[in-house]
């Protein structure tokens, strides 16, 4: 159906325009570094902390987005009520708050001095430079991706079904676990898996929360500020490759 | 008449009375746009000569580092305009503020849940100015071991990419206390300790006392490493050898060696001018721009 | 059974209101009305599907009017079957296996024997996907039959199927409701599976009961002319009362039974009732008049007859044979008979 | 149907911890500054400039986005291909790439030397410390949040309304323009505020290209690391209403 | 006319196979067979909405396989009407006026009397979705007709609808091919509409052509069971080939003209042309056989009646006043006749 009339090219054109404008970077990233750099930058015992850091904290703040996340973008799918336009406007603000506001919010918050630090500070919960306060950025960032991934997932699976189940005796919840989830369990992995790329690629908000601990973005600015390209590339295409690796695995093995 | 954009890498501890003295430079000079950039004067010096950034003008918390890192390749001559001390701040929220005195502050550091940091040692001079302060309080104090206790409560985490980063921790409560210069606890009303000239880095008097304190921090490139030796703070200024506007970074740097212009304003600012701005060597002086050289002397 | 005082069920944009009905045990009940009238939700309210907002719904054992679904004892089988994909025929019909006190073998064994009986046997390792239209709705009626409700709520559970499918299902069901004796309730819009399986119907319209009662009743006797439209009373004439019967289109058409006395009346009579005959040379008998066919449609089980007599335009429904000996063709004159006792008046 | 089964609790529970996680830090931002503070604030040349650069650069991304993405967004609606789920990840990719490595990637391709970089130098196109820089790395982070917005816009557009105009007479083109767009036309919308507002809030990668000319996050990061909390917040709470109204207003306009 | 050859299309998990068919200037063809056997993509084909592998197709003027849509001159209208939803009726009808070189002032009056014919002229100013499944349709087919297709091309053009508005649809179906003399192209899963409508129809199954015809001949004389089935052909008995006619359950049947050869064949019979008649107590008449009903079903204009009798289960569709006038009830006995000229021999 690809023909030469201007429709066809136009999609043509701008397709490809995309693609490259996409692709082109990051293959020039990729095919850069030589394989010896490539070898001696994971034998870096920092690049391999950082890395699993990105890795840990970004799967946490997915972990965690699943468990909140999944009732809200339930009852987000399946029910009309007032102000629902609001709260999903509220779970799409992330995305729009610069990211240094969000580290600055979320420190501002955790201090002493402020009654929710104070309380946090009780509890020996410390965000300013912890896994905690990365885990709690990355959530902030990454959970709209996994509510409205999971709510279009739970928006396919017919509600008749859930119907069903209930007058053949299963609960709310029973009906929910053996119907609803199995049905839209690929739709939640998908957002858990793009829940976690966003949080993995975090910058500007980890930086503020956390500049120790070092996850990888961070050790990537900082050896590419302090250094250069040279010594950034490598870390760049390790914890790309790293994370494609851990996206195709998780799908595979779900599958 | 100068004109055009003028990029400037200035220390973070720079940061307000370099941003005073572009408003008072702009106003003088509408056709002059000044591009400021702050942060640890290692990074900003290692952007040019590694990174391949373009600045006209680069001003370091650490006169050294600009011979280290951008003399001869990056720049021909490096002008010492200031000085400074370093302090220990904290905030009204702070843990034990009512207790700290110069006496007692290492103890305090040392005491469990007190959150306390300082700046990469590795990225900006006030960092590893910092450590040098600590190893001259052992020194100083005579407590064999001060330095790797304090150290000991001073989780990594606490360490921030650039001195000025840690006011706004102290101020948000998220941390009780941080090692800055004097003048950015003075801009930030920040209440300090004042330390004695022995090892407050501030005296150039003490520097055979100084030399005594030895910081590693890391060399070119990921994994190297070099050692820092203390010195009494002086602040150095360049121009870079292929600056893109080298008109306007002299006028700026005419303004900035006046004493009506910008030592007038570090002075205000809390930070203790070199006035006049001076130059170690009359080679040196000789490679300035001529409009330069009748604000700056030669003095080792 | 299932018993329904006083239902009011809100939605966003839609309402029913004051809905009562009562399907006793045993019988087969029908809801009919036009797509988007409120029969789909009202069966899912008297599932415990929707939210009440006044009136009581009872089943045999008592009120259950805040009951949650799974204990009203109330099989549902949607238009679509409703099957989970996931499942296979198998598991699915052991979905409710969890929610019995019943010990395996005795759910397996019932399932078994339904399954044989409604003829899946063979499908019960299949995947529900691959199943066709009547197979994908006798799975669901075993499934739903597997928790033995004491009601079955069917929703238009003919309409999605091809027409081969449908009559298999509607002798399926029939044979369900005589020999199981389960009480049924369905929704539908369509009249020719009322008079095939209910007993009692109610028309429904925008969220409201236009008329109730037996379905020989609410057919022969619509009391709207909405209703009678919609059961298939084509024949739907403009008529004013007069002696002996009423007066269309300038003629007296004798009528039996209480005539109305409002003179915004309709008369209407069922195209099957309409009786065709030659053309009459001499005096008309009654209620017989002289007209012309317009036109015949052939709809495979019965021909369409449209005549254009002095009353107006009538369809007649014949069976291909009896309009073959009738021996008329459009354009020929024909005798156009209304039976008196067919004939239904009705307020407009 | 709220009502206190546990399903309901979960429900309660997790979507409320949702909402107050990401509305608490704004609104302690919003909340703090005095309208003196901010008042002053928007009287800097300084802050407007960085506002108004935002702005325009995130805008300019999303028309970007916009005109490049809609056929590409059209085509992966409406057809079937080898690859489709290839494309499909690589338009996704820009949310995992790390924030300085995006920078880094597209500065590395501009760079004086590479085949691409000497292209555009002889253009004259500069990309470090230009807006023109700012628009490239803007679009790349926000042009999946356009193409999937769009293509699921054009998903809910019957493709049975194309074919009918089809055989009224019109074009492919025509048949697009005068059924297609007119019934997606909020969902491109929806996309292109989804993709300005990315835009808006990116920094790490921005940081990277073009510290200079500011955009609002950079300007933020600085003076909250330069100046602290008082300075910068004001800055981001401005940044955030201009940018709400500004939807709201796309959205009030174009209903 | 639109004339198909040896068409083949392949898409992703479907395929239509050596598709070759031709309905004249003026005919009325018909597709029908069950959900999913490819009728739909094949109208999209001739439409061009679907890529064509091999084959070619024609129009009046010659061969159109390669043009685009706009060029072929075809109308479509769809089973949901597709209409489009951010116009109103007015500018849903004037949406070709672009593409046609007529001054506005011709379009629109042609519109007008287009929309008087189907009595829609009081719907012009309304929004689509506001209209009911009738109204809908008509102003599909007043769109479509409007660009003065040479081929209409149906889509289920009567599914979607209740059976109220079904019949008017059909109706007016059939006005349109009789008084404007449209060619139409037609594809449904029910073949009381083809039998109503249609001239010439062909079965598709599975993306293939089972058998082609006259709708008489396809309706009488199916050539397998499973056209048979599909065309409502309910009576199907296994049978062997014999002197004088075929062996049912060991009983002769009488048939008329060619008897198959084959041992695996099926006889057929229409369940309108099986006859009932009281039970015979002297010699039986040809084809005729005791028997006792089984069950009896009311279907609103017919009644079927299923007879178990010495050939099998055999079903005869009634009109209600047939089955009075026979006199009996399930239980009862009663003769089966099977006319020898309605019986039909199938290869199984
Ligand atoms: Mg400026
Ligand atoms: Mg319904
Ligand atoms: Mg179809």
């Amino acid at each position: 159906m690809l023909k030469r009339d201007p429709f066809s090219l136009a999609v043509g054109f701008s397709g490809s325009t995309i693609l490259l404008f996409i692709l082109l970077p990051l293959l020039q990233m990729v095919v850069q570094p030589s394989l010896p750099d490539m070898a001696e930058t994971i034998r870096d015992p920092a690049v391999r902390k950082a890395i699993g850091l990105s890795l840990f904290t970004s799967g946490m703040a997915a972990v965690i987005a699943l468990v909140l996340g999944t009732p809200l973008a339930y009852i987000l799918a399946r029910k009309d009520f007032w102000g629902k336009r609001v709260v999903e406007s509220v779970i799409d603000l992330p995305i729009m708050i610069p990211h240094p506001v969000i580290g600055i919010a979320i420190l501002s918050l955790a201090g002493r001095g402020h009654w929710l630090g104070d309380v946090l500070q009780a509890l020996g919960v410390k965000l300013m430079g912890t896994t905690t306060g990365i885990v709690v950025v990355l959530t902030f960032v990454g959970v709209p991706f996994y509510v409205n991934a999971a709510k279009a997932g739970f928006e396919v699976v017919p509600a008749r079904l859930e119907h069903v189940a209930r007058t053949l005796g299963a609960s709310r919840s029973s009906a929910f676990y053996r119907v609803t989830l199995p049905l839209a369990f690929r739709s939640l992995l998908a957002g858990t898996i793009m829940c976690m790329a966003r949080a993995i690629s975090e910058f500007g908000a980890v930086v503020i929360v956390a500049y120790h601990p070092m996850v990888a973005p961070v050790l990537i600015y900082e050896r590419f500020t302090a250094y250069g390209l040279k010594y950034s590339q490598p870390v760049a295409v390790w914890l790309i490759l790293v994370s494609l690796f851990l996206f195709l695995l998780l799908r595979i093995v779900t599958a | 008449e100068p004109s055009g954009d003028v990029i400037i890498f200035h220390a973070g501890s720079l940061t307000v009375p370099f941003a005073k003295m572009e408003k008072e430079f702009e106003a003088a000079h509408p056709e002059v746009d000044i591009l400021r950039e702050g942060g640890g004067s290692t990074k900003m010096a290692r952007m040019i000569s590694d990174v391949g950034k373009t600045a006209d003008i680069m001003a370091s918390a650490d006169y050294q580092v600009i011979d280290k890192s951008l003399i001869p390749d990056f720049a021909s001559w490096n002008v010492r305009f200031a000085s400074n001390q370093l302090v220990l701040c904290y905030t009204d929220k702070s843990q034990y503020a009512d207790e700290i005195t110069a006496d007692n502050w290492y103890e305090i550091l040392q005491r469990d849940g007190v959150v306390w940091g300082h700046s990469d040692p590795n990225l900006d001079p006030c960092g590893y100015r910092s450590l040098m302060v600590l190893q001259l309080a052992e020194k100083f104090h005579d407590k064999p071991g001060l330095y790797d206790r304090l150290i000991a409560n001073r989780p990594e985490e606490n360490v921030r990419p650039k001195s000025v980063e840690l006011v706004s921790l102290l101020k948000t409560g998220n941390m009780d206390y941080a090692w800055e210069y004097r003048s950015v606890a003075v801009q930030h009303d920040l209440q300090f300790v004042t330390l004695d000239d022995h090892i407050n880095l501030g005296n150039y008097k003490f520097d055979p006392f100084y030399k005594q304190a030895k910081v590693e921090v890391s060399g070119e490139e990921p994994g190297e490493t070099m050692f820092r030796t203390g010195k009494s703070i002086t602040y150095g200024i360049t121009m870079t050898d292929d600056a893109p506007n080298p008109e306007a970074a002299t006028a700026f740097l005419e303004y900035l060696f006046s004493k009506e212009g910008g030592l007038k304003v570090l002075k205000e600012l809390g930070q203790p001018p070199f006035v006049p701005a001076r130059v170690p060597s009359q080679k040196m002086y000789d490679i300035l721009p001529t409009s330069l050289q009748d604000k700056v002397v030669v003095k080792q | 059974m299932i018993e329904v005082q006083n239902l009011d069920v809100r939605l966003p944009g839609f309402a029913l209101e004051n809905i009562s009905l009562c399907v006793p045990q045993g019988a087969f009940g029908a809801l009919i009305g036009p797509t988007g009238s409120g029969k789909s939700i009202l069966l899912e309210a008297l599932a415990g599907l929707q939210p009440v907002k006044r009136g009581q719904i009872f089943n045999h054992r008592g009120e259950i009017t805040r009951l949650p679904p799974e204990r009203r004892g109330f099989g549902l089988v949607y238009q679509d079957a409703a099957l989970f994909p996931h499942l296979n025929v198998r598991e699915n019909l052991l979905f409710a296996r969890r929610y019995t006190d019943l010990a395996k073998a005795e759910v397996v064994r019932e399932m078994n024997e339904l399954s044989e009986r409604l003829g899946i046997t063979h499908l019960l390792q299949r995947d529900v996907r691959t199943l066709s239209g009547g197979e994908t709705q006798r799975v669901a009626l075993v499934r739903a039959l597997l928790v033995r409700p004491s009601v079955l709520l069917l929703d238009e559970p003919l309409s999605a199927l091809d027409p081969v499918f449908r009559e298999e299902i509607q002798y399926l069901l029939q044979r369900l409701h005589q020999e199981m004796g389960l009480t049924m309730l369905m929704v539908t819009h369509n009249f020719e599976e009322v008079v095939m399986l209910a007993e009692q119907v109610a028309v429904i319209h925008q969220g409201r009961f236009l008329q109730k009662g037996a379905v020989q009743e609410v057919f022969t006797t619509p009391r709207s002319p909405f209703v009678a439209r919609f059961v298939g009373m084509k024949n739907l004439l403009a008529a004013t009362p007069t002696q002996d019967g009423v007066l269309v289109a300038g003629h007296v058409v004798r009528t039996i039974g209480p005539g109305r006395e409002t003179n915004n009346q309709v008369l209407g009579i069922r195209p099957e009732d309409v009786l065709l005959a030659p053309p009459h040379p001499g005096a008309p008998s009654s209620n017989a008049y002289p007209g012309s066919i317009s036109a015949v449609t052939y709809h495979g089980v019965h021909c369409a007859v449209r005549v254009e007599c002095a009353l107006g335009e009538v369809t007649a429904h014949l069976s291909p044979r009896e309009y073959r000996e009738l021996g008329c063709s459009p354009g020929d004159a024909v005798t156009v008979i209304l039976p008196a006792e067919k004939l239904c008046s009705i307020p407009a």
